[in-house]
């Protein structure tokens, strides 16, 4: 039984073949996104020939850091059908552990020790995420809501209302070092880009953990273990929150209990905005990274178009006007051509 | 894990069930059932829905153990630890319930669980499962796109591609499910004679399904179960159609196929002018009259549901004209229809016929909720009075109207639907496939339930792909062909042959034996 | 999980289990087993607890004055607890409540302090609800995009549009007999607690009693289905989503009497704690499932532990860990219990 | 068919063990709460003296501001002796919320409530209400509307306070200032650094050279400051200062302004404590920093509202003895705690908070 809004029977629904543009926008909403994102770029870029300079650039892309990095994790559990809401809290939970464990005043830890504990962590809560889902059966947004409402609070509670300001060198290296003067930050996100990528399309697995969305009963029949492929997508997004963590929160030199904290629904966005089914079993993970371009960009562009005080007033208005918009070419899209009317 | 081998000596079994028992809370679903499976036969497995047919197919398969008994593979006791040691141990199954991914294609849905890899197991060889998929579809004779996903393709296509994934595993016993229980008749055949290259490879396929003809025509033996418990297995040659019925229901039934009785109708209940929905239909006219039985037949694909959808309002059609009871009908809305008197059952009874877990009783009154809920307020007296009425008036078997409409079988949760309609006594019933799925205990029970009715006067349009069920049952048969109406004959004297002839895009060549089109040159239905 | 599952295996067609019917068959074991309101017990018994404990260690919390005087922060949550309630009755969800309060007091803040009269200015609020409960519904019901989307949609959009048209200011100084709406009682209870009470037992009748309350349900289940027996599903839809945006609208008044200033950060982070309550109480997140006594008892329970824990420790963190905690704990056993009746 | 929403079949089997998990998260759960030791705000000391309960409410729990300042609270209750602190506040810094809990406090009946209003307006009905059911109400760090309270602990204007920042990133800037200006704040919505803005831009009349191009919010989130800096250095180049107002806002400012190099080019002020920035000042990113004595405003608090509290604060009075803190001046309702500190390169490294 499904809760998608409107449980499309194979033969509610017409099957008509279109082509051209249209067809291809549609069945491929990366290239939609990908338009939309030149536009806005060019536009900008056009307005404000700053917005070109190689430094700008380089900001704007670490600005998306945390959010693709998560949203790669995200899109794998959404592709199995689950929701993982819990992500903010956690980088929030990570990163006052990342400070408090490395900073002299407190624990003191060496830096790869550190490193090590905080993944670690990452990875306890995403596959304790995983157990209550799969195994005890719990609705992954029950259980990822219970941990978004509990683990900021975990994190304040061990803050003490306090920031780390003395985060090591070797520890900042990670959010502010460059190799080959290219952010070390820069670096990861490709790749964990690339390897959730080579994941999703190359391996047994990756093919798995779709199928678990697409069809679990048949899933189960073909012999795939749907308990220990979602277990593996909640703790591999937990671990993903954890390496998003360390190249962000060591960005700058205070960490705050806050971090992150609202990520979670802006990934959720950002990869649904980026073509991933919400019911499960269909997405990319450039999609996913598109859609984090196209909504991390507002707010560059609201200050480099210069629209006066008042415009960034507006900006989740944009953001979500944007939102509905592409939602409804791509129902619009895909009706014309008769495949399924939901997102 | 014992493997089948392909010289199992000609004597013994493949597959040797003995003594095979499955209890759940204390209710059998199977005991003591025994079955030889041998290379090379066609073997079919008959029974009502509930005699326990799914749990042995299950047990096969391994995603069910049993509580007792033993399975033999070539001679060699074997217990099954899952769906993976069945289909290591040459076991493969096509599901009675679509087994796609939709969202995947074709290697994908082929090759899942079992995917071949390099590099120590992290690569998946995506060029050999290109290879391979394009190599099974074409020993098939389905060359299909490889790389669409496969949601988007027609219900026979999702079928070669599951038989694909059976041979890929290069089983050597193959289960198939009511395979054709959504298939067209000409996609069936085209199944047939896929299942006969099979025999002839040597693989011992075990075939279960309802339709009687399907049954004569393909099988060498069949077994029959009945209650959980094997009543017996017989040559072919051994045992005929009334027989079999017998054997299955344990009792002689009312002939099913007994001449439909010719009504003489009393005026246009139903008139559709030039209907039209572009991609769906194309200029539909038909009229149903009072106490008249009309027949749909044609190919699946050819617009019948479609058809049935939009004069009851779930679809709107582009144009055209429907008239009902003596005046016109307004496009697109099910509540003028039903206010007016218009009923349909749809094909798919566990999507859009019921709600499972929600009682007979709730179901039965569901679309008749507001005649028992006088100021707006649901009366349980009166609700209860109509839910007996109907449960009676359509001898469901159910202990009570409080139980979960799923906890019925497949029969009686058919009559469910209909008694949820038949509670607003309409005027006019459309019927989309009312036997599909449906032993044939209840389909006689649902036929003489339908004849009542039309003798009572109500207007019956009935879809059916069953043909022996269209011509005993209407008075009129109209054929659809790709979103047309390719032509109308009067029950009376129409033969199989004549139906097919005009259903399908080509004249085809049909079987008289067998009633089963042996091959069907043409255009791709889409 | 393996297909050993002995419920799927009788019902090939039933992948959950929760009929709304009890399993026929004597025994006395079995019949507690399938008592349908164990969850609701549970919660009563933890609320009994709680107050237990609460009134042995605080006397004073227990006072009916304090009770009611601590209440201001249940009612607004109860309000659009019960249109939510039948939202995810229906499978459906709505994350915009919260954005949708912030819209309609601005909208109520802007049209009174540009002249218009009082009244005017709350038709304007409730109707600005409705009116963004109506593009949910549009988008839902018509469009058919999956509500989580289209409300995290709005979620940003109409709390964008309240920052936009107020520029993040505060808009204060309503006349004192606005006021007095969130501020003075009727036979010892806020206007705002008998709106709550009146709705709530008109919405338990509904659910009860009438054919809308059964095609609620009939929806969550199996939509095609009742889409199939002649149920307005869209147009029903379409009305619940109407339905909340006009609740939040409402809320919203009393929300800006109660502090009277209307700002676009009021009711941020609201959708959270209504689905929280709402989910608290037994309503199954996948619809069809859940009834009104549950979800009272689901308001109550969490807003006793919120404001004791407030009284007691004064801890806004020990709060949000605990309600955390008890959501996930008190699913868990609801789905322990529920595997449990599987087993009989 | 599956979605997020739909649990998976649970095999009866795990029953025992779910069963046994759940009451283990039950139990786990209550024991968090029965842990968290008691400090009901009605109990009075066994020693049998006079104990006056005091609550302090800041704008926001958690961040480092006003953690200092309640540490400064902690140490002048302790040495009064007399009073029972509670300290609490939103979270989030949600105003609704802190009402709450001024309205909560109200009902247990404390003695004082010491308000540092987030958002006047919104807390205004609930300090009459505390007021009309005779708790005291004192502001601190920020005032109220007239008629909320009794007293405010002034560290400084609204007024004050936006003067200073304009005057110092002026002066920061150079002689004869010039160029745009742009400033991070921490939401659009905060009542108080609006006013604060909003008094910036009345200051900034007196620097005709000086051009206000942006406001932009940080959402709380100094990496959201960090990202707006950097958009702001790329999009006005020639960008001559930046205003952060909010201390939860600053030091991630200050550090995209040192990441890009233009550390001494682009100059930044604004509000933090000396702690969370003396990096930035040391190493020259920031000249001056702004802020007051938080531990002594958070110690003149407490001993302002206990003076009331016993009776020993009398309406009328100019002056206040507020101990180790000195005679304090008091100017209409207004106690008044001091000049506003200017830290830099020469004075952080004196003060620890």
């Amino acid at each position: 039984m499904s809760i998608a809004a409107t449980p499309v029977h194979p033969s509610d629904h017409p099957r008509r073949r279109f082509t051209g543009a249209l067809a291809v926008l549609a069945q491929r909403r990366e290239y939609g996104l990908l338009v939309l994102v030149a536009a806005i770029v060019l536009f900008t870029g056009l307005a404000n020939p700053a917005f070109f300079s190689p430094g700008n650039v380089q900001d704007t892309l670490v600005s998306f850091v945390p959010e693709a990095i998560v949203s790669c994790g995200m899109l794998l559990v959404i592709a199995t059908g689950e929701i993982d809401i819990s992500v903010g809290g956690l980088m929030s939970l990570l990163a006052a552990m990342l400070g408090l464990l490395a900073s002299p005043t407190h624990a003191n830890m060496p830096v790869w020790l550190v490193i090590m504990l905080t993944l670690l962590a990452g990875i306890a809560v995403g596959f304790l995420n995983g157990i209550l889902v799969a195994v005890a059966g719990i609705p992954s947004i029950i259980v990822t809501l219970g941990m978004y409402t509990a683990l900021p609070a975990v994190t304040n509670m061990l803050m003490h209302g306090q920031y780390v300001t003395d985060v090591p060198p070797a520890l900042r290296f990670w959010g502010s070092g460059t190799f080959l003067t290219i952010p070390i930050s820069l670096w990861t996100t490709a790749v964990v880009a690339l390897c959730a990528m080579f994941l999703a399309w190359r391996t047994a697995l990756g093919r798995r953990i779709f199928a678990v969305g697409s069809n679990p009963h048949a899933a189960r029949l073909a012999g795939v273990s749907i308990v220990w492929t979602k277990i593996f997508v909640f703790t591999l997004s937990g671990f993903l929150v954890g390496i998003a963590t360390l190249v962000t929160a060591t960005q700058l030199s205070v960490i705050e209990p806050g971090t992150g904290q609202s990520l979670a629904l802006a990934v959720v966005t950002c990869v649904v905005v980026g073509g991933a089914s919400i019911s499960g079993g269909r997405g990319t993970i450039p999609g996913a990274l598109l859609g984090v371009c196209l909504l991390g960009l507002v707010r560059g562009v609201l200050i480099f178009l210069k629209l006066g005080q008042h415009a960034i007033y507006w900006e989740h208005a944009i953001q979500g006007a944007l939102i509905l918009a592409a939602v409804l070419v791509d129902h619009l899209a895909s009706r014309r051509l008769g495949g399924e009317g939901h997102a | 894990m014992t493997e089948i081998t392909k010289d199992a000596p000609a004597g013994q079994p493949l597959i040797r069930l003995v003594g095979i028992a499955k209890s759940y809370g204390g209710v059998h679903a199977l005991s003591g059932v025994n079955l030889d499976l041998f290379a090379g036969e066609i073997h079919s497995l008959c029974g009502e829905n509930g005699a326990g047919k799914s749990t042995l197919i299950k047990t096969l398969g391994g995603s069910i153990k049993p509580d007792r008994g033993e399975i033999f593979i070539n001679g060699r006791p074997t217990a099954f630890s899952g769906v993976r040691a069945s289909e290591a141990a040459g076991i493969g199954v096509i599901h009675q319930e679509l087994v796609a991914f939709p969202h995947l294609d074709i290697p994908d849905n082929i090759f899942m669980g079992r995917e071949p890899r390099r590099l120590a197991g992290l690569y998946l060889d995506r060029r050999r499962m290109l290879r391979e998929s394009a190599a099974l579809l074409e020993s098939l004779g389905e060359p299909l796109e490889l790389r669409r996903s496969v949601g988007g393709m027609s219900v026979a296509q999702q079928q070669m591609v599951g038989i694909a994934r059976a041979l890929s595993q290069q089983c050597r016993v193959l289960i198939m499910d009511e395979p054709t229980a959504s298939l067209s008749e000409r996609e069936t055949a085209t199944l047939f004679r896929m299942v006969r290259q099979l025999r002839q490879r040597g693989v011992a396929i075990l075939y279960v399904s309802h339709r009687m003809d399907e049954i004569f025509a393909l099988s060498d033996r069949i077994s029959v179960l009945r209650n959980g418990a094997m009543v017996g297995t017989f040559a072919r040659a051994d045992i005929d159609q009334p027989q079999l019925i017998r054997l299955m229901v344990g009792r002689e039934l009312a002939q099913a196929e007994a001449p439909g009785r010719r009504h003489a109708s009393t005026g246009p209940v139903l008139a559709v002018r030039g209907l039209t929905k572009a991609g769906f239909y194309e200029d539909i006219s038909l009229t149903v009259g009072a106490g008249e039985i009309v027949g749909m037949a044609g190919l699946i694909g050819a617009g019948r549901s479609d058809v049935a959808k939009s004069i009851f309002g779930l679809i709107k059609p582009d144009s055209g004209d429907v008239e009902f009871m003596g005046a016109p009908l307004p496009h697109g809305s099910v509540r003028q229809a039903m206010r007016r008197g218009m009923a349909l059952a749809p094909e798919d009874r566990q999507h859009a016929g019921l709600v499972l877990p929600m009682t007979v009783e709730q179901n039965l009154s569901m679309a008749a909720l507001k005649s028992v809920s006088p100021w707006g307020i649901t009366r349980k007296k009166k609700e209860r009075a109509l839910a007996a009425r109907m449960v009676k008036d359509l001898s469901v078997k159910t202990a009570a109207v409080t139980l979960p409409a799923r906890s019925l079988s497949g029969g009686n949760q058919q009559k469910l639907v209909l008694g949820k309609w038949l509670a607003r006594t309409p005027k006019l019933l459309i019927l989309d496939e009312p036997t599909r799925g449906v032993d044939v205990g209840a389909k006689a029970e649902i036929y003489q339930l339908i004849r009542r009715l039309a003798a009572d006067g109500m207007a019956v349009l009935m879809i059916s792909s069953d043909l022996p069920e269209v011509l005993s049952l209407s008075d009129r048969i109209l054929v659809m062909r790709q979103g047309r109406i390719s032509g109308e004959l009067p029950a009376a004297g129409a033969t199989q042959e004549d139906v097919l002839k005009m259903a399908m895009p080509d004249a085809p060549q049909v079987d008289p034996a067998t009633n089963i089109i042996t091959d069907s040159p043409g255009e791709e239905i889409v | 999980m393996t297909a050993t599952n002995g419920m799927n295996a009788l019902h090939p067609a039933g992948n959950k289990n929760h009929g709304t019917g009890p399993a026929a068959g004597p025994g006395a074991l079995k019949r507690l087993a399938s008592f349908p309101w164990w969850h609701e017990v549970i919660l009563a018994i933890l609320l009994i607890c709680l107050l237990t404990y609460a009134g042995s260690v605080a006397p004073m919390f227990l006072r009916p004055g304090v009770q009611i005087g601590l209440s201001d922060r249940l009612w607004n949550v109860a309000l659009l607890a019960l249109p939510m309630m039948m939202i995810i009755l229906t499978g459906g969800i709505d994350l915009s409540v919260g954005s949708t309060m912030s819209l309609s007091a601005v909208v109520f803040a802007l049209t009174f302090t540009h002249g218009a009269p009082l009244w005017l200015a709350c038709v304007a609020a409730v109707a600005t609800g409705l009116a963004c409960g109506f593009l949910n519904g549009i988008f839902v019901a018509w469009v058919r995009v999956h509500p989580l989307i289209v409300t995290l949609a709005t979620l940003a959009a109409f709390r964008g549009v309240a920052e936009g048209i107020s520029l993040g200011r505060g808009i204060s100084g309503f006349p004192p007999g606005f006021q007095a709406i969130a501020h003075h009682n009727i036979l010892g209870l806020r206007p705002e607690g008998w709106l709550f009470i009146a709705a709530a037992a008109y919405t338990a009748i509904v659910l009860a009693k009438a054919p809308f309350g059964r095609y609620l349900y009939a929806i969550g289940h199996n939509e095609m289905a009742a889409r199939y027996s002649g149920i307005p599903t869209a147009k029903m839809k379409l009305f619940l989503y109407s339905l909340s945006g006009m609740a939040a609208g409402a809320a919203a008044l009393f929300a800006v009497a109660r502090v009277d200033t209307a700002r676009a950060n009021l009711g941020y982070g609201m959708e959270l704690k209504v689905i929280t309550a709402v989910v608290f109480g037994g309503v199954s997140i996948f619809g069809g499932r859940g009834n009104i006594v549950g979800v009272i008892m689901g308001l109550l329970l969490i807003y006793e532990t919120r404001e004791f824990i407030s009284w007691q420790w004064n801890n806004d963190n020990l709060i949000s860990i605990i309600i955390g905690g008890l959501l996930i704990t008190s699913v868990l056993l609801q789905v322990a219990l529920r595997a449990g009746k599987t087993a009989q | 068919m599956n979605n997020f929403f739909v649990p998976s079949n649970i095999r009866p089997s795990c029953r025992a063990g779910l069963m046994l998990l759940a009451s283990a998260a039950l139990a786990g759960t209550l024991a968090i709460a029965g842990c968290s030791k008691s400090n009901n705000a009605t109990s009075s000391a066994a020693s049998g003296k006079k104990m006056y309960t005091i609550c302090l409410l800041p704008k926001e729990k958690d961040i480092p501001y006003f953690t200092s300042c309640a540490a400064g609270a902690r140490a002048a209750a302790k040495q009064l002796g007399d009073v029972k602190l509670i300290y609490d506040g939103p979270v989030h810094g949600a105003a609704t919320k802190a009402a709450a809990m001024i309205h909560k406090w109200t009902l247990q009946g404390v003695n004082v409530i010491a308000v540092s209003p987030n958002d006047p307006d919104v807390l205004a009905p609930a300090m009459k209400r505390a007021l009309k059911k005779g708790v005291h109400v004192i502001t601190w760090d920020a005032d109220g509307l007239p008629g909320t309270r009794q007293y405010f602990v002034n560290q400084a204007s609204a007024r004050r306070i936006g003067y200073t920042l304009m005057d110092t990133l002026a002066k920061d800037i150079g002689p004869h200032p010039k160029g745009p200006i742009a400033i991070i704040t921490a939401t659009l919505t905060a009542a108080n650094q609006n006013a604060w803005i909003h008094f910036i831009k009345i200051r900034l009349k007196k620097y005709p050279g000086l051009k206000l191009v942006s406001i932009q919010p940080s959402h709380d989130d100094q990496r959201r400051a960090f990202q707006i800096t950097q958009h702001l250095l790329q999009a006005y180049p020639n960008l001559k200062g930046i205003i952060a107002v909010s201390s939860a806002a600053f030091p991630g400012a200050a550090e995209a302004i040192k990441q890009a190099g233009q550390s001494g080019k682009v100059q930044i002020t604004g509000l933090s404590t000396p702690d969370d920035m003396r990096a930035y000042v040391l190493n020259g990113t920031v000249k001056s920093v702004i802020l007051w004595n938080t531990h002594a405003l958070g110690a003149l608090t407490i001993r302002v509202a206990e003076a009331l509290a016993s009776g020993k604060l009398k309406p009328g009075q100019k002056t206040f003895n507020a101990g180790p803190l000195g005679i304090k001046k008091i100017v209409g309702h207004q106690v008044l705690l001091g000049p506003l500190m200017v830290f830099n390169k020469k004075n952080i490294g004196k003060y620890h908070f």
